[in-house]
């Protein structure tokens, strides 16, 4: 905490060589310091560097080429706890940043949206902006949608949008059965897939509608038990961490021979858990990319990525965000984040992957092209496997972003 | 829905056979010691963790025999450098010292395998389904964790009937103060209680962890549905453990294929009225399944306010 | 070492002891007064100090970690109730406070912000009469595993009354739409600050002051021996279902507290890791004494808030010293402080500072030994990924040679022998000091 | 006529199978000093915790100035006026031997376990608690914590958080056990004069004390009593010498 008076000094100091330097100085690039708020220790840490890792390495890649802006990403550890977000980035705000990114947890974000809101409120000329990369509770851009809250992600009625859109053309899947987590994204989830199953496909039974406790279920054999019962062809899930591992290896020991439709089929750990059931071609995700998609100048970010950091890209969204950003400020000719803000609402850019993808101004939320890959042997030498299993993602179909547009609800409160 | 029954009181009996495994061993370290080893079912995920790490060198059988006992050994040492120095500071700073221990093992157990599950695999000679009850196949591996675990029951029964330690141990069981007159030999006693207690955690984790997931928060997850079961059970009653255990085993399992909700009994009884809302009609539509996990904590606090000895127990703590 | 606390010689008794009963000392008017005087003092010119949006933030959580944790020692310390589940009384106090204040908002009521803090406080006392009743009935490990299962009914059963508890995302609030007084719109932090600095103030003087009441003498008899109490006429059970209660309203504060400071509350602030941390605070700070609590809460606080941003295991390193403390000094900071408590009044507490500097000195080297080997281990193992090399205590080193390795294990070890050489000076002074205090 | 101070009829108390106490009656009348003696496990500590409320008996009624206490919680039996010590030293070993009184002499004095009043402004509690401390002779350790005493001295503390409640009734338990021979001629002075003007039920093993401090004996021999009577006469009993002192007598 003494620290920050020296820091005053220092910047004191700084101001003054300014001053005297005059209108003379070169234009230095200007900076902009990003908070990376996520889990940095803990149950959530794998998942919360991975992310980390994609911004840092994003920020290098942007600061090596471009003169105008220099990007620098410092991550704070939020232990998945809301409040915890805050006091870090009640931190980060005294460190200079004005740009938080977060992703893991809806609670997380919505602790986040409103504390931006209402500080942004109480501090006028010194707002900050909140970009969420991963976190997809559909209130975030509904019911709860604010103007400093952009969102990179797909959120869960975009992606049930887009693997409906896809069901719709597959006439084998009859039976299916829903099992999620019981919170608020596995209820999005399951209402999601109850109400556009029966809009797209009335003639697909839903056999049965689960949700579990969060993380507490050791056993999921039980439950494949009932889907087993039921005689479903497909199981949807929004399931991730653990409660994904189980169920597929629930399913694998009862020998269970149905299809499953998941959100994070290919979130940190997922790959290794699918290897070891065993269960190839079975497991299907619904993402915004996948690394085998047949596209050379992603393939090319992708093998410098593996090289530069170590492990596979596991956030496309965070490519995305990063280069939406700079071309936001780049249009902007600023670092405020309320020009940035502006520039950003119905900004298009295209994806890692080369497809349109824009940012609706009336929720902020980020349409992109949608892809269904299942997860099997792949061969190796040409393709990218996952977590070093051997196995990699294969693509099954794609969803335009304009076929993945879903109504809002929001009514976007601007600053005057 | 007969399916459904066998299976389910399959699985049932099994997850509470793996519980009766810990709480066999939390409860001779509690009748001898006095202490609630918080930190026992982090001794499980080292059973766990070390029998993978082992059966990577040497196949999935050398590691079920050998993890239980360097955790054993483990626990051994942590009794005697760490809990017998506590000791004289009285229960609470004991209890506080596992507790810390269990938080301590977690991190460690993190910073060696990180945080995602590691690749524990059922050995080939088990990988079959053994059986096949109307098309739903039951792996031969869980028969073998049932066996293994009814195995270790029937072994710890003959030991304590049969040898002279066992003999020490079933008094210090029904007559918790005579622990002191067991003579200059008090102090092994205890480490090996404590050793034998830990190992036996231990063989649970090595056999449950390549049917469930072996991950770093597979303490964290029991941990507290282990001391429900022995505190249900009655403090210090091995009978009452093991009622437990497979009280709760079977309750937890058939909760989850119970889709019964207050709002569907209402239906079934023509009953359309229904709350319009909020808290009322949060528990108007909650299922059996849902509240599954939590079945177990009820339990505790209404056994523990009806007999607040536990089901089969004779003491209070 | 020397105890500063002499046992009674044999055969006193009977020789015929004249001497009139005299009420201990409790240190007179003047002495309960001053350190209050010097806490409110040092609350109020913290934010001088320390004027940063984030030092301010800490010190809001400071001042509702100490009521939390001075809420606990009621029962710990006080009482001896080992409590698994106390964060339920702290989180269902957020919860009404949050309810509360949106009530407030849309209706416009006349209720001041500051009042808030009531509300959770009359919810705390009610759960604490409700709950109290069913755990209070038995001390001990009955006691400490009925908290726990309390904590884990009430955490799971908040997950399914979404519509009060709000789910995973909880509720929010926004504390500068209440009633105005005197212009304050506790937008700001500091105005938050100064709210939580005024009821952390109240709250540690009204807890203090139980401690002297007949309700708080009869808590450390029930603690020390509840069966003697039955015997000289009072239940133990109402004793701390009492006391209980008490602990309950003023976790309520703390957690009202809370909710005004982060205007949000979710079923975090009901989970067991919510009860652990605040039993970490009250053990770390020392459960023996008043202060205690108090130490233990700014510590832990500040741990919790700068200490990741250090390491990443730093939730190793906090139960590591948390194992430290329940092994070597059970009475926590503020029983290491307080022993040295009657050398300073006699003056010869100096004599103790050169033995103290000279074992302090392997101290720390032992310790950055180890701290070097863990974070070794822990690059090695876990952050293979990243690369062998990195940098430690600023010196740039690469784990995949032997040479660190040894290096490390030399400091440790020989910091060790080091310490362990010094320790016998250590005793010898402090046995020098005691009993010169002894004779002075 | 007065009902007596304590008074039992029929009482017997089974554990399991065995019984400890196979029907006891016995009146104490007020202001009598009643000693209990008997050899080992005979069932004297028994018959105390059977009157003071730690056990319930298994059949019998218990009266305490004519009340029937049977089964009652040893609290409201102490609020009714009856307090008791005990044979292995139960005080409250970290408070101070002033705390260990003033708890006592709180409920002595009417006060339940409030928390708005402090306890240094109770009037009456500190001056009460001093004289007790004067009258166990412990006055010059008031601020030592009580269990740091020398043995005799928590013996003296016991009997002081016993006599401090103001009991009408006091139960002593061995009060002597482990006092040297000057220790315990202390105690006997100290009990006579504590126990001024009350009712007093004492078991002892001390015959010298027994004989010297007590109106009456009952003699206890396998849960029953065999005698009832004043010292001389139960000296000169002649089924007492044979079941109890005959070792002594001969």
């Amino acid at each position: 905490m003494n620290g920050s008076i020296a820091g005053r000094a220092l910047a004191g100091m700084i101001a003054l060589g300014a001053a005297f330097a005059g209108t003379t100085a070169l234009a230095a690039p200007a900076t902009l310091k990003i908070a990376f708020v996520d889990p940095l220790s803990g149950g959530g840490a794998s998942t919360g560097e991975a992310g980390l890792k994609t911004f840092q390495y994003m920020a290098e890649q942007n600061n090596a080429k471009n003169p105008d802006l220099k990007l620098e990403v410092t991550g704070y550890d939020n232990k998945l706890n809301p409040q915890e977000s805050l006091v870090q980035i009640q931190k980060a705000i005294d460190s200079g940043a004005r740009v938080v990114v977060q992703g893991n947890g809806s609670s997380v974000a919505a602790a986040i949206i409103d504390f931006v809101s209402k500080y942004n409120d109480r501090n006028p000329g010194k707002e900050i902006l909140y970009l969420n990369y991963a976190a997809v509770d559909p209130a975030l851009t509904n019911a709860k949608c604010n103007y400093w809250h952009f969102r990179f992600d797909a959120n869960s009625d975009i992606k049930m949008a887009a693997l409906t859109n896809f069901i719709k053309g597959k006439p084998e899947v009859k039976k299916v059965y829903l099992i999620n987590q019981d919170y608020s994204f596995g209820q999005a989830v399951r209402s999601a897939a109850r109400a556009m199953l029966k809009e797209k496909r009335p003639d697909i039974q839903i056999v049965g509608d689960e949700v579990a406790p969060l993380q507490k279920v050791n056993d999921f054999s039980p439950y494949i038990a009932k889907v087993k019962a039921s005689g479903a062809d497909s199981i949807i899930t929004g399931n991730w961490g653990q409660d994904m591992s189980l169920l597929l290896k629930a399913a694998a020991d009862a020998g269970l021979q149905a299809n499953f439709y998941t959100y994070y089929g290919g979130g940190a750990g997922a790959p290794t858990a699918i290897k070891q059931t065993n269960l190839a071609d079975k497991i299907f995700q619904i993402a915004e990319g996948y690394a085998n998609i047949p596209y050379p100048p992603g393939h090319e970010f992708e093998k410098a990525f593996r090289a530069r950091v170590g492990q596979e890209l596991i956030y496309p969204r965070v490519v995305n965000l990063m280069n939406i950003l700079v071309k936001a400020a780049g249009q902007a000719k600023s670092t405020d984040p309320k020009a940035i803000a502006k520039a950003m609402e119905g900004i298009h850019n295209d994806t890692l992957y080369g497809q349109d993808s824009f940012m609706r101004p009336d929720d902020h939320q980020l349409f992109q092209t949608m892809y269904i890959s299942s997860f099997g042997p792949i061969d190796t030498a040409k393709n990218f496997d996952s977590e070093n299993t051997g196995w990699g993602w294969k693509g099954i179909g794609e969803i335009v972003a304009k076929d993945t547009v879903v109504p809002t609800t929001c009514k976007m409160d601007r600053p005057s | 829905m007969l399916e459904l029954l066998i299976v389910s009181t399959l699985n049932g009996v099994l997850y509470g056979m793996l519980l009766f495994l810990m709480a066999s061993g939390l409860t001779l370290i509690f009748s001898m010691m006095g202490v609630l080893n918080f930190a026992h079912a982090s001794f499980y995920m080292l059973g766990a963790f070390f029998g993978y790490q082992i059966s990577r060198y040497t196949g999935f059988w050398i590691g079920l025999v050998a993890a239980p006992l360097v955790v054993g050994g483990l626990g051994a040492l942590v009794e005697r450098y760490g809990l017998r120095n506590v000791h004289r500071h009285g229960h609470v700073p004991e209890l506080l010292f596992t507790f810390g221990l269990a938080y301590v093992i977690e991190e460690v157990v993190q910073m060696i395998w990180g945080k995602l599950p590691v690749d524990y695999r059922v050995p080939p000679l088990l990988d079959f389904p053994a059986f096949t009850i109307f098309d739903t196949n039951y792996p031969a591996y869980k028969l073998f964790m049932l066996a293994v675990s009814v195995a270790i029951f029937v072994g710890l029964l003959l030991v304590l009937a049969r040898t002279r330690i066992g003999l020490i141990i079933q008094a210090a069981l029904t007559h918790p103060n005579m622990v002191g007159m067991l003579g200059h030999d008090v102090a092994k006693v205890f480490m090996l209680v404590f050793g034998v207690g830990t190992g036996l955690a231990a063989v649970a984790g090595v056999i449950a962890g390549p049917s469930l997931v072996t991950q770093s928060n597979m303490a964290g997850l029991l941990g507290p549905i282990l001391f429900v079961v022995v505190v249900v059970g009655g403090l210090g009653s091995l009978t009452g453990a093991f009622v437990a255990s497979l009280l709760i085993g079977l309750v937890q399992t058939f909760a989850v294929s119970l889709d019964v909700s207050v709002s569907s009994v209402a239906q079934a009884l023509g009953i359309t009225a229904q709350p319009a809302g909020g808290v009322l009609g949060d528990l108007w539509t909650v299922t059996i399944a849902q509240i599954g996990p939590v079945i177990p904590y009820l339990l505790l606090v209404v056994v523990l306010i009806a007999r607040p000895t536990g089901l089969l127990g004779n003491r209070e703590a | 070492m020397t105890d500063l606390v002499e046992r009674a010689p044999a055969g006193d008794w009977a020789g015929g002891q004249t001497e009139k009963a005299v009420r201990p000392r409790t240190g007179g008017r003047l002495g309960h007064v001053v350190p209050w005087v010097i806490a409110a003092a040092i609350l109020l010119a913290a934010p001088q100090i320390f004027t940063s949006g984030g030092s301010l933030t800490m010190m809001s959580l400071m001042g509702i970690m100490i009521v939390f944790a001075l809420s606990y020692n009621m029962l710990l310390g006080q009482t001896g109730l080992l409590s698994f589940g106390h964060a339920v009384y702290y989180g269902l106090g957020a919860f009404f406070t949050v309810h509360a204040m949106n009530a407030v908002t849309a209706g416009r009521l006349p209720v001041p912000l500051a009042a808030m803090p009531l509300v959770g406080a009359v919810t705390g006392l009610a759960f604490g009469i409700v709950l109290g009743a069913v755990s209070t009935r038995r001390a001990g490990t009955v006691f400490a595993m009925i908290s726990l299962g309390l904590a884990e009914l009430v955490a799971s059963g908040s997950h399914i009354l979404h519509s009060f508890f709000g789910g995973e995302e909880g509720i929010t609030t926004n504390r500068t739409k209440m009633l105005r007084l005197f212009d304050l719109s506790f937008g700001p932090q500091i105005q938050v600050y100064y709210l939580i600095a005024v009821w952390c103030l109240i709250c540690a003087v009204l807890m203090y002051a139980i401690t002297r009441t007949p309700l708080g003498r009869l808590c450390n008899a029930v603690r020390e021996n509840p069966e003697r109490v039955e015997f000289i006429g009072y239940e133990p059970q109402t004793v701390r279902l009492t006391a209980f209660c008490l602990s309950a309203m003023f976790a309520g504060v703390a957690g009202s507290l809370a909710a005004i400071n982060f205007e949000i509350v979710n079923v975090s602030y009901l989970s067991l890791h919510q009860s652990g941390v605040v039993l970490l605070a009250a053990f770390i700070g020392g459960i023996g004494h008043f202060v205690g609590p108090v130490i233990g809460a700014v510590v832990v606080t500040l741990l919790q808030v700068s200490l990741s941003d250090l390491t990443e295991i730093w939730q190793l390193y906090f139960g590591l010293m948390f194992i430290a403390i329940v092994m070597f000094a059970p009475g926590g900071i503020a029983g290491l402080a307080m022993m040295h408590g009657p050398l300073i009044r006699a003056g010869t507490a100096h004599r103790l500072i050169p033995s103290y500097l000279l074992a302090l000195v392997p101290a720390l080297v032992m310790l950055a030994g180890l701290i070097a080997l863990i974070e070794m281990a822990f690059r090695a193992l876990v952050k293979a990924g990243d690369g062998t090399a990195m940098t430690l205590f600023r010196i740039p080193l690469d784990v995949a040679g032997p040479l660190p390795w040894i290096i490390a294990l030399l400091v440790a070890g020989g910091g060790f022998l080091a310490f362990r050489a010094t320790w016998p000076r250590v005793a010898e002074a402090w046995d020098a000091a005691a009993t010169a205090a002894k004779e002075a | 006529m007065a009902a007596p101070a304590v008074e039992l009829s029929g009482v017997t108390k089974s554990f399991g199978a065995t019984q400890i106490i196979a029907g006891v009656d016995l009146a104490v009348p007020a202001g009598e000093r009643h000693a209990i003696i008997g050899p080992n496990g005979a069932g004297k500590s028994t018959l105390f915790n059977l009157i003071s409320g730690r056990l319930s008996p298994t059949s019998g009624t218990i009266r305490l100035e004519g009340a029937d206490i049977t089964g009652q919680r040893p609290a409201a039996i102490n609020r009714r006026g009856l307090a008791r010590s005990f044979q292995v030293t139960n005080i409250f070993p970290k408070l101070s031997v002033w705390e260990n009184v003033r708890c006592a002499v709180l409920r002595a004095m009417g006060y339940r376990p409030i928390f708005w009043r402090g306890i240094e402004h109770l009037p009456g509690v500190a001056a009460r608690t001093a004289e007790i401390l004067d009258s166990i002779r412990l006055g010059h350790r008031a601020a030592m914590p009580a269990g740091m005493l020398a043995y005799a001295e928590q013996r003296a503390l016991e009997i002081g958080i016993s006599i401090a409640s103001d009991a009408r009734v006091i139960l002593l338990d061995e009060p002597m056990a482990g006092m040297s021979h000057s220790e315990s001629e202390h105690a006997t002075a100290l009990i006579r004069e504590v126990t001024a003007g009350r009712t007093l039920l004492m078991v002892e093993h001390d015959m010298a004390v027994v004989f010297g401090l007590a109106d009456r004996i009952s003699v206890l021999v396998y849960g029953r009593i065999i005698a009832t009577d004043t010292p001389e006469r139960i000296r000169e009993n002649r089924a007492v010498q044979e079941a109890y002192l005959g070792v002594a007598a001969a």
